[in-house]
């Protein structure tokens, strides 16, 4: 399985005219329930992992020093839907993942509030709650292509972006509860319960309107690496804002401009050298994710093409593929429902005729805006932006079947 | 005082959280703002620093805060602290190595992200004095302040960073795409817009940081 | 964590004075990015977990011989949102689960067909895909309520259910692309690879409506549990019909009359004895999760009441909450988006006075149908019906905080 | 014939999914239907099924079918296959043991499952004749056909089971309850309608199976 597909119809009609054999599992009693109480998937999945990127196909000491401070992708060309299975959940973190005991974990909620709180985890589970799916991406997701460096499949270039349906408690609840002073508020700031107690100054109105403190993910109470046992969900924003292990916010006046909102996760603003101080935003993008860099076609005939979409702003409206390099479009199907701030699916049938393609995808969303080429991007912010690379993504189809960057 | 009225129920939509106050949360209470809010008492040295430097921090970011040190073969090194060349980043058109001296436009965020996250192995194991040592050191060797430097809460405070004016707020989006269907146009034709360099953001931006 | 809540509120309350301590996993480095490949998780979770429903619970011989035809229950109770992660999906098996091998497993489909086709599992995820959230219950989900046995709490008595998003090829796209003969078919026989081979009869119009053969589960393969690679899904439909471990589709004229559609799933309609013979369609159901049977409330003030409703008719327009025990009802909200033939969280808000109370919840489908009391029950089908028992649910509060059966 | 006439590429809408025939898919093709279809050649007496059951069968069902054996304590034992009241399930009104004299409407069921799922820890290893061997003898002992008969495809396709018309179709709901939101009474209040015995279901009902 993966991705590789092998030239399996040759081979099944040289055999179609062997009677069925009746397989040992067929025969035999399988395992009984419970073998696994917690269930694992099948020892034939096991190359469908979280993966680092190889150095090999990063040159030029793109991968960090230390896996403390690193990521790991998610295997998206191997996976189907909109939802990532928890297990395979992207990792980003800055001094590994802290083993937070629940019982101990403290949420402090303090500054320009009439009283200052702390919460336990049971305290937190009691409030009143919101379920809601979204993505999640790092802004650093594809910033190798912008150093000109390709790595070989989806996981490798687009791998830091998961999605799942995610349960907290609303961040204004707990500022409600505080007696937050709004006249006074311009932001709250965020920080965590790891060693690097990452910090992040979120605008109050964002705070107010969408900011979830979630303690549940895909049903399930959160991954360690996604922050067990709290962390907090800026819907549509970047991954780093989204801070994990969530032990204190405060309600100031003023921003932190913390390190990382300004020698880290922030972007170039053009050749001169300028830069943002917030980008919190990720923008409409969208990526093929079959056929996809790594992937071959077995032969001539009928494949679906598919990938996800997403974006910050919203919902996608559309998502429009082309199979000749851009000249020309087609709107591809969206799985429904389409949800805002959150992975799509997009399909669309098509056949190919073994001569060399390239595929790519173009997202556009409800604000209208239209996901960009790389050349644009290059253009607006000069050739050494890093971060919020949403560009389309290309893949050729050779005329071996087999896929690579575009 | 009952426990309720300790809790200050009746004001109050849920009444779940207990009720705290800034001594109790005081040690977690490490961010420094821009103005300096939330400096502690203290103060450091460039030469202390130096010390403090050699012998925490020094063999992850190099002698001479120039980094590269290598843990894992083809992969980066430790950050640099320093560069060889001090101009602010916003003055210069090459390949940006974003840094202490060249890129932050604050010095209370060195203090901060010292304070909360190095050294890497041991985070929050520091002295406020060693950590204005500290501070003093680096911004030393990034050429920002002279070498006799002492910093305490009101001297780091007024220190101006070279790049304080490099930034702006968010102007995305800053690319505009046709949703074009048929007999496009792609970058490399003639007939494809890459459109302009994008123009600075200003600070009404509902997202952005602006300093009070 | 888990399903108890401490008193904590009043030890925080003393421990205020005293400055927040750092704790260790704040100073020093946790584990690295990739410790595990396919994330677990945390060890603080180890209680929830997939469960038997102790014997100690279910007097009489009420548990299965042996662990090769038997359940497990998901803990709905310490769940939130509607996605179930697959590692605590429920189990129902009748020869265990086998290790199916994906590269030999082949899926047949043939009958009133113009072509016999063989699948291989390349072959199917080829074909053009669905993605939708869909609910799996077993009819028997609740059936030792109809005998007079009540269990502890939520998983005991409703754990045989869960929710995900599946992927896969419509059924009726396998029909079409086989030559399937519509005029003369009535039925599609559906059987599995595991040592049981269960047999289930599909009526011809669900199947070419609504069946979808999925190989994906919240966005990976199928665990083994779920039928990896590849099961039937039939929407709103008994979990029996759902045949795992899918090999073989046959067209028919005639009804299979399998032994799971006659000795048993199969459903007594009244006193005289007399059965149905196909009673697929799970109807509207809901339960209270929090507060259920076996939870704890540690003291006076506010909690969310919250739980679960699904309808195998579409989608649940309403869910009604009483807390005293039926006289009085108050409409809880939805959470939105409300899907069909999927789960639906429900919450309310609720100020409990340490007076004992019974809280039940009672849901309302598209059809108008209304969740009946298990008395009515009764009296529709007569006191020896067991399968699709889908009665409302009491729990009692005591005033002592302690939660049960109501 | 190449391999796209082979495959019928023309006439398909994706031509993915390898043309097989029935010569192949024989040894899956192991369902039997009401009327007979399915049924293989070959036959059994009682007799001869009375030592299948007793050497493959009995050990966990019971030395007379009765079963019983419990290998977990304080489970329920492997199912009985046989009972001591042969009166079809529809004709009582006590606590139903549904087993396959009182209940199966179809001895062909008995014939499918037996082929397909047992011996438990064995299944698909017995012959065809072993089979029909055992249905005749369980049958025998529950009573629906004498000691002396012997099983083949025609005579065990006219087998009428005493329960054949215990069946109708699925005609829930079978309840009706009004969303009362105030003031409502509840099962056991004299206000409270708990309804009336379900009808029965009729054969349109668009899920049932329907014998032609
Ligand atoms: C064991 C290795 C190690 C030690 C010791 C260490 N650091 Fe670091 N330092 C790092 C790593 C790794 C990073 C980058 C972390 C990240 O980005 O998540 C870093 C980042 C920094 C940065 C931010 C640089 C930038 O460009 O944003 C500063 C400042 C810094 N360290 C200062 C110090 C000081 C001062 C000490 C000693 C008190 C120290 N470090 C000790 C590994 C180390
Ligand atoms: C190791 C134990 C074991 C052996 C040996 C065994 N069975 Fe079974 N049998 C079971 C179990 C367990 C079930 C119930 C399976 C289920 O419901 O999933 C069952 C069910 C049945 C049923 C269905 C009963 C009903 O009420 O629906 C029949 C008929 C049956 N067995 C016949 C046989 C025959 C004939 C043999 C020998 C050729 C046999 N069994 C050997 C364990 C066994
Ligand atoms: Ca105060
Ligand atoms: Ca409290
Ligand atoms: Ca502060
Ligand atoms: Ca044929
Ligand atoms: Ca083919
Ligand atoms: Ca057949
Ligand atoms: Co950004
Ligand atoms: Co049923």
């Amino acid at each position: 399985t993966g991705s590789a597909l092998v030239m399996t119809s040759m081979v099944a009609q040289a055999q179609a005219s062997d009677p069925l054999p009746i397989p040992q599992w067929t025969k035999t009693l399988g395992d009984p329930v419970l073998k696994n109480p917690y269930g694992l998937p099948s020892p034939f999945e096991k190359a469908i992992i979280r993966r680092e990127t190889l150095a090999a196909d990063m040159p030029g000491g793109y991968n960090f020093p230390t896996p403390h401070s690193y990521w790991s992708t998610t295997p998206l060309q191997d996976l189907r839907g909109t939802i990532t299975p928890n297990g395979l959940f992207y990792e980003r973190h800055h001094a590994g993942v802290p083993a937070v005991e629940p019982s101990e974990h403290r949420l402090v909620v303090h500054g320009l509030v009439k009283r200052e709180l702390i919460f336990t985890m049971d305290q937190l589970r009691r409030l009143p709650t919101v379920s809601s799916f979204h993505f999640l991406e790092c802004s650093g997701n594809g910033d190798m292509v912008t150093e000109g460096k390709f790595g070989k499949n989806v996981a490798d270039i687009h791998g830091l972006l998961s999605c799942a349906q995610w349960t907290g408690v609303k961040l204004s609840t707990l500022l409600e509860e505080a007696g937050v002073e709004k006249d006074k508020a311009r932001y709250v700031l965020a920080e965590g319960a790891d060693s690097a107690a990452m910090l992040r100054t979120i605008p109050f109105q964002r705070a107010m309107d969408e900011c979830i403190v979630v303690y549940a993910q895909n049903g399930e109470n959160l991954r360690p690496e996604q922050g067990y046992p709290v962390r907090l969900l800026v819907p549509g924003c970047e991954g780093n804002l989204n801070i994990k292990w969530l032990r204190r916010l405060e309600v100031t006046d003023n921003p932190a401009f913390s390190r990382e909102e300004t020698s880290k996760y922030s972007d170039l603003t053009g050749p001169d050298g300028m830069a943002h101080k917030s980008t919190l935003i990720m923008e409409a993008k969208s990526v093929i994710t079959f056929p996809s860099g790594g992937q071959e076609l077995p032969e001539a005939g009928y494949y679906q093409i598919r990938g996800i979409a997403w974006t910050g702003r919203g919902k996608i409206t559309g998502v429009d593929v082309s199979m000749d390099g851009g000249k020309n479009w087609e709107p591809a199907n969206l799985t429904q429902p389409v949800l805002s701030k959150c992975l799509t699916e997009f399909t669309l049938p098509w056949r190919w005729d073994k001569t060399s393609a390239v595929l790519m995808s173009r997202a556009t969303d409800e604000t209208g805006y239209v996901q960009p080429f790389i050349e644009q991007l290059f253009t607006a912010r000069g050739k050494y932006f890093l971060y919020h690379n949403n560009a389309i993504q290309p893949w050729l189809v050779q005329s071996d079947g087999s896929v690579v960057y575009g | 005082q009952s426990d309720t009225e300790a809790m200050d129920c009746d004001d109050r939509p849920f009444c779940i959280g207990t009720v705290t106050d800034a001594a109790t949360i005081a040690p977690w209470n490490i961010d420094v703002l821009p103005d300096g809010t939330g400096l502690p008492e203290g103060q450091g040295d460039v030469a202390s620093g130096a010390e403090v430097y050699k012998t925490g921090c020094a063999y992850c970011h190099g002698e001479d805060g120039l980094g590269g040190i290598k843990p894992i073969e083809d992969h980066a090194g430790y950050p640099a602290l320093s560069s060889t060349d001090p101009t602010p980043l916003s003055a210069i058109d090459s390949w940006p190595t974003k840094n202490v001296g060249t890129y932050l436009p604050y010095a209370t965020t060195l203090f901060d992200y010292i304070r909360r996250s190095m050294p890497f192995v041991n985070s929050q194991s520091l002295s406020d004095d060693e950590i204005y040592s500290l501070v003093a050191y680096l911004l030393s060797i990034n050429k920002v302040i002279p070498e006799n430097s002492v910093l305490d809460k009101a001297s780091l405070s007024a220190i101006q960073m070279p790049n304080r004016d490099g930034f702006t707020c968010d102007s995305r989006p800053d690319t505009h795409n046709e949703p074009c269907m048929g007999d496009c146009a792609v970058p490399g034709d003639d007939g494809f817009d890459l459109g302009v360099a994008a123009k600075p953001g200003d600070d009404s931006q509902e997202d952005c940081m602006v300093v009070q």
